[in-house]
């Protein structure tokens, strides 16, 4: 499905990528872990264009999209869940939720993706009205989160979707994840919580400052000792 | 030691139009103490905060800081008649501070999102906080008769960086530094303008257990050194229990909780609202 | 003042305003998108006069076919001073852009003089628009009726496009962050032109019936009616289409009152006067988003 | 870079700037377009380090340069023209008698046109620094056409002279004179940047919510910067008063105020250095070095095309759209000139190639 | 030293002014060709181009030096006019013709007197040009006697009641609205209405509406040519059929329309006058030289017209002329301050009449031409002449 070769970014400077190279494959979740400042949200910003890559190679589908834009990146199905929520502050929660399936034309589907979504998250239902530029730092990350489902990508990327989640929720956004996988849709996973993260993947790779160094399933991970040590906290 | 009250947030009640984001909240803080706030998303602990530093004026209520009033409100004008709170006739008083006055009178906090000087360096980031004591006038500081203060301000700066192990970033930008030295710049900023308590909203938000472990003794130990009351919101269990030494638990923007945190983990009405049961 | 007097001063004040408030949505528009005072926009609105002269005085083409060559032109060059000038500085600062805008204005203006020549030119007579038509003692010509009913026509349009359509929705989403906007495959740049077409749609057609009454072109005409409408665009708030519009009737009919009143000498001190007191009270316009940030 | 090896080069730099000044004064003709290109950029130079200031280093976007500018010319003006020239000036409408007999010395003016402008930018202060940004932009710039407006206005005749303006302005005691004005002034603005309260006004500028919470009075420290910057744009004003000779109020449209703007955008926003290097190009561009396009010119019997009257603002709007596009962030950006810049940027240049991964 | 820039105070020290080396005399053309006055000031450069062309040399004792033209844009701007004449000095011109408006000229006139270089004036009509700057002269007539011409002119017509309306800020418009308001009244007319409007303005029917309830006998409107071609069509679409008159900006083919029928403005020159011989041949050979070459008509405003700011610039060029033949030429004798001093003694018989100049360099003027614009004007684009008109005492 996704496949990235030798990737390299840097910003002005700084050499924040230094040859990763990575693969999600159909139907699977792969997660990403590793510490602050690794280069993991570089990661998927340098899949969605973002960020200029100076070396490597994306391909989707078998189509290479390394130097693709941004919009049509999304339209070939890519569709990312960015760090720090980014949700429209003037929209109301039900516009920015509209706005996710902007691509989508499929009207029937929509409304009732809407209707999941806020199944989901009952809060969005109730402050449905609400501009979002007014909402809790929480609620703005469950509408970032629903607004990316409503997109019905065929890879999903999400950039930390449980920061700043209330311990009830983060549970239930593990659970929301599997139920979007197993409609079909592939997804990639950054997350801090490197546990919860790790029993959800098939397959996961460790990041440190630049660059994988480590990866294998989800359970062959967690049991290794070097994560268990730097990112489990035991 | 004997308690001694240093905050105290009496029937505070914030509302926007309809949405009542904290009702009748009352919460206690003595001097030395680490006091968690948790609750769900949209529950009103960042809306407590910006009520206690004079970001919001409360729609009513009243918050007192080491004796002294620094906020109080009532429903008065349009809100009049849209108040739905509680004990709408018991406060009288409007007194409506700006967030820098809090922060004169030694209250001092951390962003939920992460609100630095991005464009300076770490280095200027503390400094500028350092400013706020500042005893010289604008003509004074131009014309550099003020070389010992400013000299005084630099060292402290210099110290508190080294204490917070910001020192090898002193001369980096801001925006450049990782998410969590950022965290930490965050709170040395905030530690600059020698406060008496510290509020942190989330400061473990986008850390792994690893980090947020760190964090903890990190929290732990500023507050020995400066001898500090800490208020923090966080969704972190294990930092929250660790660390904290009493809880309150908010819902609604109402108290559902409040209790050391054996109490408050066992709590089924915290684990309803809140906290889930384990699997 | 007697009963006919104040008739033709409310006359006055409607035909300003409601160009005002025309030209101000185009502002608005721009504005509401991408954060930039589009300080060309009085000088677009210049260049259709111009361009109308040139279809129609040198070429001698009949007027409706003219409009639309003119409307055309208008929006085109609208649309690449958006992809030349303003384009290629998406992510540089705020300021950059408007000085860029300024950079434009200039230009245009200077063009204007060099191939022009400052001597003012005569707009071409519109037959529709010039009739005259005699309403209890006052004559006036039928542009001054068709003026207004246009603005709300277009206002209510845009105002449906801009809340009901996909497009509106993006518009606003684009607005705030370019970035999050290409996450949901927003083609930012396709809504960005399409603004710009809107804008000088509207400025092409206020400019015709601006100069129908006023048949006077040349090369700083724009300038003034440019800083009108843009105080207009402030008053009601910027970013607010039906802002602009009350703002541009506001400043037309208190400019034209004041002068009716015998000041004509401070009547544009009033007008900035009366923004600045609304400003204190109400310090994102009358209409404006009052968005406190969410600390 | 040593600190001291630093000093020294920028003593030497500040030398040779001021041996050039010299120079020019000393081995060009009277009439050289040379001298009126330093002196008008210099004034320039200070109109848009003072507009900076305010835009660049306490991010408030002010458009009212102008206005303040005209406060202080007039100011200037109207307490300096000699009492034996008054007559002549106030021809039509005569002269207030409150002003017959007053002819203060030249560098009492300034100083006066300077506090008159910072008394006004309190007066307005108050209440339009509450506005945010854009809206801010737009008040200011309003409170500038108004001060344009009623400067001419008939009840000022006796003072401003209404819509004839004022003429016979005393000018520079020397050559040298605006040099060394606009010296000090920066000087004065660079120290108070670089202290504590112009900290204070970065971190104003850098976020507003952050820079309360650490203590910072906004609305003191919003105010305190827009008085200062419009004192030195009262000053700036006077200078260019006494430069031109006469003023009228249509000296300073809006557009004056956008030409400072450029220069300071142009120059780097937030960069003093930046503002006084732009202020002396686009001066000598704009006044000097493109005039040339004005004029048909014939080479070898042939018309070149495109030269007539006219052609020289489109060639300086072009280039300053160019300079804008490509470079977006003025020439000096946010950074100030810098003896350790200026060693980096050869010493990158030198070893080009080798070194550009890591 | 720059030296002080308060030109009255100069001829005590005395500028040392240029020396004209080599056989070059260059001639500055200080004149807006961009802005606000663009199109008149370009008339203005017509005229003096076309004077060089028929003078392009001037012998002084024996020698011939050639004249050359050197024009700048001051942009019709007051502080870019200060730097335009700079750079005119700059490129050491001897003497300088111009301004188009009065503003300008104000504004340049101590750079030219600090740098004892004189400046012949065309259609400045303002007394401040002149008034106390040794180095300025000008070859029209001023404002206080334009106005009073005007006001003459009204009450002569019978007019009781009259408005004024004029631009806020500028000099040419204010100050002549001034005169005309003061000797109107001193005549016995009353003001009914006096309003004013700002740069740029395009948009006058507030003032109109204002101006129609007041229902004068005429109403008086000194502005640029710009806002004459803007007015003059809203006072025909409100109705109002009061007289309208107007100053010396205003001949210009531009403002040729039905709505302009029936003005009547002060101005420097006819070009039928049959009296006076000079113009008669300046008008033939203006033609010419305006047909000659399709710009020279462009820059007109399309008509073949020859417009009085034309021959003031022919005249301005003439004065300059007369002044360097009379000129002795001996060593040090050929500074443009010897230019000045020989100005203030030429005297000769131009195309808008004999002209000398008093003490203050004014041209001695007694005679405004007023013309008008009828319905045959519309198809010629030549204005209609209605009298000549002086100032009764
Ligand atoms: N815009 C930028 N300019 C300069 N450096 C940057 C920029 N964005 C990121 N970096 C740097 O690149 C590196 C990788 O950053 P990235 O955001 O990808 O980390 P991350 O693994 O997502 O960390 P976190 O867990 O904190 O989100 C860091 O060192 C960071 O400082
Ligand atoms: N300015 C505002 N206008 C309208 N509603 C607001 C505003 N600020 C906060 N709210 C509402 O008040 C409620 C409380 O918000 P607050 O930010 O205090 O939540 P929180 O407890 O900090 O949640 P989180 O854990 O998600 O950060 C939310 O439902 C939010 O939508
Ligand atoms: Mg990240
Ligand atoms: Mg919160």
């Amino acid at each position: 499905m996704l496949k990235i070769e030798n990737l390299n970014v840097f910003y002005g400077g700084i050499h924040a990528l230094r040859g990763i190279s990575l693969e999600v494959p159909d139907r699977k979740i792969i997660s990403l872990i590793g510490a602050n400042g690794a280069g993991k949200s570089t990661t998927l910003k340098a899949i969605m264009g973002l960020v200029p890559k100076s070396e490597g190679k994306v391909a989707f589908d078998e189509k290479d999209i390394t130097s693709a834009q941004t919009k049509d990146i999304v339209g070939s199905g890519i569709v990312l869940c960015p760090e720090g929520r980014r949700v429209f502050p003037d929209l109301t929660i039900a516009e920015n939720l509209t706005l996710g399936a902007y691509l989508r034309k499929d009207k029937e589907q929509i409304k009732k993706d809407k209707q999941w979504v806020y199944e989901l998250f009952p809060r969005l239902l109730e402050r449905e009205w609400q501009l979002a530029g007014t909402l809790s730092g929480g609620e703005q990350q469950m509408l970032a989160v629903g607004r990316a489902i409503m997109s019905k990508p065929k890879l999903l990327m999400l950039d930390e979707p449980s920061l700043g989640l209330a311990p009830l929720v983060v549970k239930d956004i593990f659970s929301i994840i599997r139920q979007i996988n197993d409609a079909g849709v592939n997804i990639l996973l950054i997350e801090q919580n490197a546990k919860a993260a790790l029993e959800i993947a098939d397959h996961a790779y460790v990041m440190e400052t630049g660059s994988i160094t480590l990866s294998g399933t989800g359970k062959e991970l967690l049991a290794s000792d070097l994560v268990k040590k730097a990112y489990l906290g035991e | 030691m004997s308690k001694q009250n240093l905050l105290r947030v009496s029937d505070a009640t914030m509302q926007f139009g309809g949405v009542v984001a904290l009702n009748n909240l009352n919460l206690e803080l003595n001097k030395g103490e680490i006091i968690g706030l948790i609750g769900p998303n949209g529950a009103g602990k960042t809306t407590a905060f910006n009520v206690i530093t004079g970001v919001y004026s409360p729609t009513n209520g009243e918050i007192t800081f080491d004796g002294e009033v620094i906020a109080s409100n009532f429903p008065h004008g349009k809100m009049k008649a849209l108040y739905a709170g509680q004990n709408a006739g018991k406060y009288t008083k409007s007194v409506v501070p700006t967030p820098d006055k809090i922060t004169k009178k030694g209250i001092a906090r951390t962003f939920q999102n992460i609100r630095l000087f991005k464009d300076l360096t770490v280095f200027e980031n503390v400094l500028i906080a350092k400013h706020l004591n500042i005893k010289s006038n604008v003509f004074a500081a131009t014309f550099m008769l003020n070389r010992k203060e400013e000299q005084q301000m630099r060292e402290e700066t210099m110290e508190l960086l080294k204490i917070l192990d910001l020192e090898t970033h002193k001369d980096d930008i801001a925006s450049s530094l990782p998410y969590g030295k950022q965290r930490h710049l965050e709170i040395a900023r905030a530690l600059a303008t020698k406060p008496k308590l510290l509020l942190l909203d989330e400061p473990a938000a986008g850390m792994n257990p690893q980090e947020s472990d760190e964090l903890k003794n990190f929290v732990a130990r500023i507050r020995d050194d400066f001898n500090l009351s800490i208020l923090t919101i966080e969704h972190h269990m294990q930092f929250v229990m660790g660390i904290c030494d009493r809880i309150y638990v908010l819902d609604y923007g109402t108290l559902i909780a409040e209790g050391i945190p054996s109490e408050i983990q066992n709590n089924p009405k915290v684990i309803e609202a809140y906290l889930g049961v384990d699997e | 003042m007697t009963a006919t007097a104040f008739f033709s001063y409310c006359l006055a004040g409607m035909s300003i305003g409601s160009i005002y408030a025309l030209i101000a949505i185009g502002y608005t528009m721009v504005y509401g998108i991408l954060r930039l005072i589009n300080f060309a926009h009085g000088d677009i609105f210049m260049m259709a006069a111009y361009f109308m002269i040139f279809a129609m005085v040198d070429h001698q083409i009949p007027w409706y076919f003219s409009m639309v060559i003119m409307i055309v032109s208008t929006v085109l060059l609208g649309v690449v001073i958006e992809k030349l000038a303003y384009k290629p500085l998406r992510n540089a600062p705020r300021m950059s852009i408007m000085i860029s805008a300024i950079g434009v204005s200039y230009l245009l203006q200077n063009l204007a003089t060099y191939l022009f020549s400052a001597l003012p030119k005569q707009y071409p007579s519109i037959p529709v628009l010039n009739k005259t038509i005699a309403l209890g003692g006052v004559s006036t010509s039928l542009v001054t009726f068709i003026t207004p009913i246009i603005t709300i026509l277009f206002v209510v349009l845009l105002m449906l496009l801009i809340k009901y359509t996909k497009m509106g929705m993006a518009m606003r989403a684009v607005s705030k962050d370019f970035e999050a906007a290409q996450l949901m495959g927003i083609k930012i740049n396709s809504v960005i032109s399409f603004t710009f077409v809107i804008g000088c749609f509207l400025a092409a057609v206020g400019s015709m019936l601006y100069f129908t009454p006023r048949p006077s072109v040349f090369p700083l005409a724009g300038s003034l009616p440019g800083l009108k409408c843009f105080i207009a665009a402030v008053f009601g708030g910027i970013g607010s289409i039906p802002g602009a519009v009350v703002g541009g009737f506001i400043i037309g009919f208190s400019e034209t009152f004041i002068k009716a009143a015998g000041y004509s000498e401070f009547s544009d001190v009033f007008t900035f006067v009366l923004l600045i007191v609304v400003l204190m009270f109400r310090p994102t316009g009358l209409f404006g988003e009052n968005l406190a940030e969410k600390v | 870079m040593t600190k001291k090896s630093k000093t020294i080069c920028t003593i030497i730099a500040l030398l040779v700037l001021a041996g050039m000044i010299v120079s020019v004064n000393e081995f060009t003709s009277q009439s050289s377009m040379l001298r009126t290109v330093l002196q008008l950029g210099s004034i320039y130079a200070l109109a848009a380090v003072s507009m900076n200031l305010l835009n660049g280093f306490t991010g408030l976007f002010s458009l009212g340069q102008a206005g303040f500018m005209a406060i202080g010319a007039y100011t200037y003006a109207v307490f300096t023209i000699p009492v034996n020239s008054k007559p002549i000036v106030y021809y039509l409408y005569g002269v207030s008698d409150l002003l017959a007999n007053v002819e203060l010395p030249s560098w009492v003016g300034l100083i006066l046109a300077g506090l008159m402008a910072a008394l006004l930018a309190a007066v307005i202060g108050a209440p339009v620094l509450r506005l945010k940004s854009d809206y801010f932009a737009i008040a200011t710039l309003g409170f500038s056409e108004i001060v344009r407006i009623l400067v001419a206005s008939s009840p000022f005749n006796t003072i401003t002279n209404g819509s004839l303006g004022l003429k016979l302005i005393p000018g520079y005691h020397s050559y040298y004179t605006p040099f060394i004005i606009v010296f000090i002034c920066i000087v004065i603005i660079a120290l108070l940047i670089k202290s504590s309260y112009g900290r204070a006004f970065k971190a104003i500028r850098e976020d507003e919510i952050a820079a309360e919470a650490m203590g910072i009075n906004l609305a003191r420290h919003k105010q305190l910067s827009f008085i200062i910057s419009s004192f030195f744009a009262g000053i700036s004003g006077a200078l260019l008063a006494m430069y031109l000779g006469a003023v009228t109020s249509t000296t300073f449209p809006i557009m004056l105020t956008y030409n400072i703007l450029l220069i300071v955008v142009i120059g780097g926003i937030g960069s003093i250095t930046g503002s006084i290097i732009s202020a002396f190009l686009i001066t000598a561009a704009k006044e000097w070095w493109l005039r040339f396009l004005d004029q048909t010119m014939i080479i070898a019997g042939i018309h070149v095309p495109f030269l007539r009257t006219g052609f020289r603002m489109v060639v300086f709007s072009v280039i300053l759209m160019v300079v804008v596009l490509f470079w977006r962030r003025g020439i000096m950006g946010q950074k100030e000139f810098s003896w350790d810049g200026i060693y980096r940027f050869f010493t990158r240049k030198s070893r080009k190639g080798g070194a550009v991964h890591e | 030293g720059c030296g002080s820039k308060d030109g009255g105070d100069n001829a005590a020290k005395g500028p040392a002014g240029v020396t004209i080396s080599g056989d070059v005399i260059k001639i500055g053309v200080f004149e807006p060709t961009t802005g606000e006055n663009g199109g008149g000031g370009m008339q203005e450069v017509l005229g003096a181009r076309y004077a060089n062309q028929m003078m392009p040399t001037v012998d002084i004792n024996g020698t011939t030096y050639k004249l050359q033209l050197e024009e700048v844009d001051n942009q019709s701007d007051k502080s870019a006019a200060v730097t335009a004449a700079q750079s005119l000095i700059s490129k050491g011109v001897a003497a300088v013709i111009g301004s188009y408006g009065s503003g300008v000229a104000i504004a340049a006139g101590s750079t030219f007197a600090s740098a004892g270089v004189p400046a012949v004036g065309c259609s400045c009509t303002n007394p401040q040009v002149t008034l106390g700057n040794d180095f300025y002269f000008r070859a029209c007539f001023l404002d206080p006697f334009q106005g009073t011409v005007m006001a003459s002119y009204a009450t002569d017509a019978g007019y009781k009641t009259a408005a004024v309306i004029s631009q806020n800020g500028d000099d040419y418009s204010t100050g002549l609205a001034g005169y005309f308001k003061k000797s109107f009244g001193e005549l016995g007319g009353t003001i009914v209405a006096d309003e004013t409007y700002q740069t740029n303005e395009s948009d006058f029917n507030a003032i109109l509406t204002k101006v129609k309830s007041a229902n004068p006998d005429c109403i008086f409107i000194p502005s640029s040519i710009n806002t004459a071609t803007l007015i003059l069509p809203q006072i025909a679409a409100n109705g109002i059929k009061a007289q309208v008159l107007a100053g010396d900006t205003w001949e210009n083919a531009a403002i040729i329309s039905k709505d302009a029928v029936g003005v009547a403005f002060s101005t420097f020159f006819d070009e039928n006058d049959e009296s006076n011989p000079v113009a008669a041949e300046f008008v033939k050979g203006f033609k010419d030289y305006l047909n000659s070459d399709p710009k020279n008509i462009a820059l007109n405003a399309n008509t073949d017209t020859v417009a009085a700011v034309s021959a003031l610039g022919y005249d301005s060029y003439t004065s300059i002329y007369e002044a360097l033949k009379s000129l002795d030429g001996k060593e040090g004798d050929l500074t443009s301050v010897a230019i000045r001093d020989a100005l203030t003694k030429v005297s000769f018989d131009g195309v808008t009449g004999h002209i000398s100049f008093d003490e203050n360099g004014d041209a001695i003027k007694d005679t405004a031409y007023i013309k008008t614009v009828d319905q045959e004007s519309l198809t010629s684009k030549e204005f209609k002449f209605i009298k000549t008109q002086t100032v009764k005492k």
